[in-house]
């Protein structure tokens, strides 16, 4: 869950990390009145993704009748297929440097890790490559916590390549800051908690002026306040989202669901063989439509269901269906697979490959239905694709 | 010989009165596993099928001398669970939980790491030497005993590669599935390790998948370690987009790293065989174990 | 700093910790409102110190008159010298059984130690010593806290003998709530944070019905919101306090005085050095009035303070200044002791014992405006002694 | 020989650019010590009369080979220094600071002890080896070479007795001050083991107070290690009325424990001769010592 930059900014006041001034405006009529209290402000769209400057959809304004007009403006743009439900108009800022504070988990690690960067402002990754030596990074033990004797140490190896930087306030203010942040990030979850710029101010305040924040999506549940907050940004009563819709319907029906651009539904049981299958389906000259994980144990209604939903992209010209029976057992499937056909009247090809588990029944009901299973994955996907390419 | 577990580990099942933790200690002790207790607070003095059930991990070793355990409890309380065996000295924890929230997963493998015990998973479908001892859900009828080594981070995939070997007439020593979580316990280079001193382990087979750089880390350690027997791997996710996540929590491309490429390319430069599917793995490992006979 | 029981239960309640519901009420007319909304209350005196209720600090009251009028005579009492500034009007529980959960320093395992018994509502060192059995500990590492799994430890560990008490619901609740209170004991600094009885009711809900909270004094910088609402109960606008008055000045004057029985002033540097001091005054068969430590490098302007005070207490009869030259100079304590006799015009006597860095100069300087000088702390201690008695 | 400290110590001093630290320093470097660098964040490259500041003591420690630091930071930020000290492996910390919050401290012991370091303190006097190293602010001119090994609670106090000592003819190996808070670093125990295996040291004075049980485990200590060198023991705060906190934050009687009569009936019980002031210390090691050398 990628929370929304107001969302964000609010979280870091919260934590007692400075941010500028700012209200958010769901109508112009809020953004005018936002701009009455504060004075010049920056109009921005609360959108989930990044490019929003470029597409339009920050305005600085001056006057509330501006803040009123760029705001209705705003409100009524898509954003790389996200609708702007939002704005967030915040007072500016005067800028002495730009830096960078971040802390995301580091897989290899197993633990969080918090970057400092003395070039802020542009991505992180950009920096690493452009100017290695301005950044340092820190893992600290996840019981411990940073501890500012550590963080110091990080600020004086960054800044030891930008000298014109106040070393010794950045120095004690970052470690403050640091400790702020990982708090937040750990009691949020976070995968990612980045305030990027960390702008340092002519007279030595660090403020966040912008910051991204994502939230585990295994720890949703302890943060359920946020993402309904979210929801009401994410889709509203008009039913524009931006997030892809199949996905969305997917997440409704409590389905493992990724949608992807070609033709061939893909369903299959655990992550590791249903990207397999998706592998064996391009290897043959197919285009998977989906990935579709029906986990362990499936039933026959989670199959049928799960069927439903690969077939709701009108794109799909058949689905492949691959289960190793060990939980799973094969008549279920099949139950489920007829199930579905019959139901839903489904005249596109099915190719079922199932092994395992009462294989040998699973195969009889699906034959005795005139659905043909496969005994080989690679010879099932050699028929979908075929079957697919013919029905084009 | 076989690795982690054999005929001889007592083994604990935590969240044994749950759905899940029920139907797999059957299953466990269908397959010859000897499950010694099982842990569920506030029911400690009852039973299940007659393993006895303690209130806490600490009671549990003390009266039964249990040194694996195998967690199925939800995930709120998962990393809780997984701490408590670490705290009673259980030499192999084995978390089956998926799900588990990063940051406690953080916190339990830095714990784990301190008490000097091992953590297999989360999120993974755990381990078995075939007739001696089962921790997890691995389904009992594809193993056999043999002389194949098998780590995968992939639960079903792993069941495919089993059971194509089975079929084939080659058994394993243990196979072990690490799970595919970005914060876990074992990894492959540690399984590795655990084969390569493992005199009964003839032939290693590696199920890898997109994300996060284990696989290569995999491939250095057969590299560096002067590895001397025959690997095959397989790595699946190839045709998988960037940014998206393949159902498993670790399964994802960021930017250009955790691509299947640049494991491939890793463990083929470390002499790893590379297979594109389960029938060319099991083609791979009996041309090995063959080529090793002579 | 002793937190009041109001203040302690408002921290318990920001912590998530369930509380009666209650309100704070200065005035009877404050105490009547409070009455009107929560019903039938207990009105309870707040002050630092237990026994309020034998004292009649307590009164249930079932309308709002009567809650006015119990307000006002309470508010009218001082209870063992503290004088009641406000009542807590707190609805009642229904009680299904009274446990404890407290966490204090363990000074031998240089760690907070947790502990629970299943005998709640009175001392802990009262179970401690009639019914052990009922007492379980746990000393988490303070990195890590303290985990469910220990908790649960813990509670099967004390509740073995108390088997009346449902095991299992309360294994679970006093995990969660034992790692809250723990969060607030670091939180606060708290040496000590006790809930005591924490009453399980009959629906199984656990509540703290009342609670301990002891600041580390060394940390007070850091909670000086609380100090300042804890200094409103203490003082008030007529001047009436619960704390020793000369203490209370000498926190004032910033020196580390404690008030006591007899007639000999005490003035020392070095806790250990006073304390000892203090056993040479007694030995010798003297009193002593006070302790106080001037610290180290005390400068002429601290010796004066410290004498000026300990002579406010009327009962001292002389003070006998025992100090140590390292890097407090003999010189400036003898230029401090002079300046205080002569703008003080203090006539009781005086003995300086003296001993290391420009103790020759220091003597000399006393010497000249006629004050002897002791060489050995000995001697000093019985000419002190001897003086007072001369003047009793 | 001596304990913790030599001539060959390499000492660095964090908080050397404060009023305090500054002025110690000069008067360590007086009597002798090697200091080797000073550690000021932000200051880094600038020096002290000579000694060399650094910003973090990662970077005094690798210019330096600091392997003993002493603290002269305020309150709020020792617990911070210390942790830097055990984090960058300096063997010995010596804490100064007083009035060190009870959580930071159990927390900066804890990670100490985590580092496999030493601490002595905080809020103590430090320690010196006459005429070969003073880490702390145990005044100069008091400190003779001799026998005797001195560990004291309270600063003062220990002076007195090094002073008295010295007077008498009778100089120290070292005089150590371990503080007077609840949580500290090295106990009485600690330090008496060290005392122990030193040659040179043929008599040991240790000088405790009222609060805690470190004077009874310090007791027990001489008790069951078969410590063999004469001990003469000084408590302070005899007749202190309990419950009150007498300067020091751990000088407190808590109910029926911390009382000077316990410690004094500890050490009795131990072997160790009971001095009633500190002339009586003097004539009391005096005598041990002179039975010794018969």
């Amino acid at each position: 869950m990628k929370l929304l930059e107001y969302q964000a900014k609010q979280q870091f006041a919260a934590a007692g990390i400075p941010v500028p001034a700012g209200r958010l405006a769901r109508t112009p009529a809020e953004a005018a009145a936002a701009a009455r209290v504060l004075g010049r402000v920056a109009v921005k769209a609360q959108v989930p993704i990044g490019g929003r400057g470029k597409a339009g959809g920050i305005a600085v304004v001056e006057t509330p009748d501006d803040a009123e007009r760029e705001a209705a403006r705003i409100l009524a743009m898509d954003i790389r297929g996200y609708p702007v439900r939002s704005v967030w108009c915040e007072t500016g800022l005067e800028i002495d440097s730009e830096l960078y504070l971040g802390i995301t988990l580091d897989r290899d690690r197993r633990r969080m890790a918090i970057i400092f960067s003395a070039a802020g402002g542009m991505e992180i990754e950009q920096v690493a490559e452009e100017a290695p030596e301005k950044i340092a990074k820190l893992w600290p033990d996840p019981f411990v916590g940073p501890q500012a004797f550590e963080v110091r140490e990080m600020v004086f190896a960054a800044l030891r390549h930008a000298p014109q930087l106040r070393a010794q306030v950045l120095a004690v203010q970052v470690a403050s800051l640091t400790q702020k942040l990982y708090s937040l990030a750990v009691s949020l979850d976070a995968m990612t908690c980045e305030i990027n710029p960390l702008v340092l101010t002519p007279d030595g305040q660090l403020i966040a002026a912008d910051g991204k924040l994502e939230v585990d999506e295994n720890a949703h549940y302890r943060h359920r306040a946020l993402a309904l907050e979210l929801a009401q940004d994410a889709t509203g009563d008009d039913g524009r989202t931006g997030d892809d819709p199949f996905e969305v319907e997917a997440e409704r029906r409590g389905l493992t669901y990724v949608h992807l651009d070609g033709d061939v539904g893909v369903i299959g049981n655990g992550a590791g063989l249903v990207m397999n299958t998706l592998d064996l389906v391009k290897q043959h000259g197919g285009d998977p439509a989906d990935f579709l994980d029906v986990g362990g144990g499936a039933s026959a209604e989670k199959v049928r269901n799960s069927l439903e939903m690969v077939l709701l992209d009108p794109r799909v010209r058949g689905v492949f269906i691959n289960i190793f029976g060990g939980i799973t057992r094969g008549d279920e499937v099949a139950t489920g697979v007829i199930a579905a056909r019959d139901q839903l009247r489904i005249t596109k090809p099915l190719v079922v490959r199932m092994t395992g588990t009462r294989e040998e029944e699973g195969r009889a009901l699906l034959e005795e239905a005139g659905i043909t299973p496969a005994i080989s994955a690679t010879e099932a996907a050699q028929k979908i694709v075929a079957l697919t390419r013919d029905s084009a | 010989m076989s690795v982690l577990v054999d005929s001889k580990s007592r083994v604990l099942v935590q969240g044994i009165t749950g759905r899940e933790g029920a139907f797999h200690t059957e299953q466990m002790r269908a397959h010859g596993t000897n499950v010694v207790a099982g842990v569920s607070p506030g029911k400690g003095g009852q039973d299940a099928n007659g393993v006895p059930i303690f209130d806490t991990v600490a009671e549990a070793v003390t009266a039964t001398g249990a040194d694996v355990s195998g967690i199925f409890v939800p995930p709120p309380f998962a990393a809780d669970a997984i701490m408590e065996s670490a705290a009673c000295g259980i030499a192999l924890t084995v978390c089956i939980t998926e799900g588990i929230p990063v940051h406690d997963m953080i916190r339990a493998r830095a714990f784990v790491e301190r008490a000097r015990t091992l953590l297999l998973g989360p999120n993974c479908p755990g381990l078995v030497t075939p007739g001696q001892c089962k921790v997890g859900i691995i389904p009992n009828h594809i193993n056999i005993p043999g002389p194949v080594g098998i780590v995968g981070r992939s639960g079903t995939l792993t069941y495919e590669v089993i059971q194509g070997l089975g079929q084939a007439g080659m058994g394993q020593t243990t196979s072990v599935g690490i799970g595919g979580d970005p914060v876990l316990g074992l990894t492959f280079s540690d399984v590795l390790a655990l084969f390569a001193a493992d005199s009964q382990t003839r032939a290693v087979v590696m199920i890898g998948e997109i994300g996060g750089a284990d696989e290569e880390t995999g491939a250095e350690f057969i590299r560096s370690s002067g590895f001397d027997k025959p690997v095959v791997a397989f790595i699946s996710g190839r045709t998988a987009p960037p940014g998206k996540r393949m159902g498993h929590a670790g399964a994802i491309i960021s930017g250009n790293s955790g691509t299947a490429q640049s494991k491939i390319d890793a463990l083929t430069a470390a002499g790893a065989d590379i297979a594109d599917t389960i029938e060319e793995v099991v083609r791979l490992v009996g041309e090995r174990l063959g080529a090793r006979a002579l």
